[in-house]
This record gives structure tokens, C-alpha cells and sequence, in this order.
């Protein structure tokens, strides 16, 4: 399991490429590779937005994060699990969040990916700070990038 | 007992801190901290707390080294 | 969308980086991006596959694919879809299947990539042949590789 | 009319034979079709049948320059 808090933009394949390369030998016999990426839009409510910033909790967004993922591997049959999650100033196009579940079956890893994500939108802390026109506000509810259903 | 004190997001803001240290007796709880560093405003429901980068309730004892953290509802994840 | 049938091994990975590079312009203010990669194990009730073999009838595989995709667009919101599919002599550890979709929405996305899976699996015509010590038989039920469930 | 009939993976190896072409008067069904090529056999419920690329039902019609595809049960996508 890798937890990762980034403070640089990333590019999502290039980190699942790199990270299954590097477990070759511990992803074992694995069948199934369950992903999703969450990404800057850059429409919110009709208004355009044109940066955010994530904050987070050093120390206990990791913490929270890798018991999220922990959870998960109680519930369900997961071989490894890559999170990432920006930090800092976001901008329109950008990844925001990759979740990745490697594990021998197809339910399992998609029931698993779509949970962790849940649980990271629900538990994680992250907060998300929108600047548009030069203004900016805390934002407390999940409501613009991407939409939550 | 000394006991860090930390607020997040639009409460740091709103509090004009980010980070205070509060000294008192064995028995104080998580709300009792905010109590003591938030300026007399009651603490908000919406507010979330953690003791030792744990989620808690405001009921929990706190204890001496421990750190007490203030935030709102959380927005990660996505979007 | 596009549906690719490919002779050669591939990397997912490398791929959805080439094709969300390709169509930057097209995908517009998408936010959520959900894959599935099935991968060939090398563990089929206890006996070990050596090689499989993935046969599928030109002209009609690629349609029925299609057809899938274009239901999907009719259920969920969906920007853009991209199914590759190995066919060939495929060999433990081979990415098999790759399923990807960008949309607004993490629901959408999340749901139809499943919905595509399981329609994959049910109707599109693919046939397995598996070998192991020297020996090869037709696979007429998913059993193995990763499991279904 | 001329009919092309299409036969794959474990049903091609069994009846020894990847493709045909029948000729035959309008009225003939897919059904009809695997009764001129199958050697005898009944179509077994487990075998899938396409016409020009299409799933379809075996009391379909056929017409010329068609092509028939009977195949097992498909095994594609994963596992």
C-alpha cells in the first residue's frame, strides 16, 4: 500500500505505470486493476473557476488516508492499493485524487476503488479553497470539479 | 498538562490562528479546549475534532502532550 | 470513443496517457475517469496456464464492442470511452482487457465502466483457448484468469 | 441465394471447418442453415448464432449475400 500527499501536479498513468514496474514481484498473480481519477474541471456552479487550493492536515490526512485503505482490505480481497492526493494551488485540467486497487477479482477491486473514494470525500482532510475573479472561499460542501453522483 | 492546539481551513481563518498551545489540569476535554482558544464562540456542530490525528468527540479527556485539532467539514477525495 | 483489438501485448497504462494526450481538445471539462484492466493470471483451478489463446471474429467483435459503448452512452453521461482489447496468444502477467471512461460525474463513470465489464464478458465475442503442459482446451465458461466475482 | 457460414473457436475445431457457402432458395432460416452445414448434428442450444455481425435468434431469416456465424458461449472481456 502507498499513501502519497503531493505537492507537484502528477500524471496518473505515468504513477500507475511506475508503481506496478516497481511491485512487479509483490502484485503477485494479480487479475484485476480497478482506478479513478479525480480531476480539476473548471466549471463550478456556472462561474468559471480558475484555481483552488487543497489544504490539508499533515500528519493526519495521511494517517486517515491509510486507514481508509486498511479498512478496505478488511472488507474486501485486495492484493495493493496506490493512493495519490494533491495538495496546494490546483488548476483547470489538473489530477486531483488517483485511487488504484490491484486484486485477484474483478468485484473486489472495483467495489473497493469506489469505496475508498467514497470514504476520501467523506473522512479524508482536505479542504478546498476556489479563487475566481482574484477572490477566494472555503468551500463545505462537495459541490464543483468534478460532481459527487 | 500542555496541549497543542491547532485550527484548519476557513476556521483558521476565521479564528485568526493556526496553531496555539493551551496549559490546565487533568480532565479538560476536547471541547473544554476550544472553550479555552476559540474567543468565547461556542463550538460550532458542523465543527469536526481530532485528538492525535484521530477523529474524536468533543467529549474526549485530553491528556498532557496531545494534540487537539479544530476543522471543518472535510472536502477531499475529489472535485 | 474507440475500440481497439490488438494482436500485441499492451500497456494499459502507457495507453490511456497516449490516448487522454490524443484527445486533450475533446475531452473537454471532464472530471471523473474511471478504468478497469483485467490482466491474465497464471492460476486456473490449481492447474498452471502456460498460454492462453484469445480468438474473436473480425467485423462483429469490434461492432458488438461498439454497440456495448453506444448503450452505455445512452444510460449514463459519458465524454469519451476508450476499450482495448488483446486477442492472440497471451502469456501470465499480459494486460487482456483495458476499459476506460471520462465524464462529469464519479457516479457515471464509476457505473458504466462496470456496466462495459459486464458486458464484455457476456456478449462480446471473444473465445479462450487455454494451454497448459502442451495441451490446449476451448474455455466455454469464465473461469479463469480473473475471476468474474 | 448465396449464404456465407462462419464457424469459430471450439464448434470450428469440431465440425473441422472455419467456413462454407451455401446455396440455397429464399425462405431458409439460420436454423436452416446450420442443418446444410453441421453435418447432421441438432443445433445445440449452448451454440450462439449472428447474422451479418448481429446476434440474432435461429428462426431467422436469411438472405443472399448474408453471412450466418455460429459460435459457443463467449468468454471475452476477462478472467
Amino acid at each position: 500500500m502507498r499513501v502519497q500527499i503531493c505537492e507537484a501536479p502528477f500524471d496518473p498513468w505515468a504513477a500507475l505505470q511506475a508503481y506496478q514496474e516497481e511491485r512487479r514481484d509483490d502484485l503477485g498473480s494479480f487479475g484485476a486493476t480497478a482506478v479513478f481519477v479525480g480531476t480539476m474541471r473548471d466549471f463550478n456552479e456556472g462561474a468559471e473557476v480558475e484555481c483552488m487550493t487543497l489544504e490539508h492536515y499533515p500528519g493526519m490526512t495521511e494517517k486517515e488516508v491509510a486507514r481508509i485503505v486498511e479498512q478496505a482490505n478488511l472488507r474486501w480481497q485486495i492484493i495493493d492499493t496506490l493512493v495519490v492526493h494533491r495538495i496546494g494551488d490546483i488548476y483547470p485540467t489538473d489530477p486531483i485524487v488517483l485511487a488504484a486497487v490491484w486484486s485477484t477479482h474483478r468485484g473486489d477491486a472495483l467495489d473497493s476503488c469506489r469505496h475508498i473514494m467514497e470514504a476520501l470525500k467523506s473522512r479524508a482532510p482536505f479542504w478546498k479553497k476556489e479563487s475566481r475573479a482574484g477572490s477566494g472561499r472555503w468551500v463545505e460542501r462537495n459541490t464543483s470539479g468534478y460532481k459527487a453522483s | 498538562m500542555s496541549i497543542r492546539v491547532r485550527f484548519f481551513a476557513g476556521l483558521r481563518e476565521r479564528l485568526g490562528r493556526a496553531e496555539t498551545e493551551v496549559s490546565a489540569d487533568e480532565g479538560l476535554t476536547v471541547q473544554g479546549v476550544w472553550e479555552m482558544t476559540a474567543g468565547g464562540e461556542p463550538l460550532p456542530a458542523s465543527v469536526l475534532t481530532a485528538l492525535n490525528h484521530e477523529y474524536v468527540d468533543a467529549d474526549r479527556s485530553v491528556h498532557d502532550g496531545d494534540e487537539v485539532a479544530f476543522f471543518p467539514p472535510v472536502t477531499g477525495g475529489q472535485r
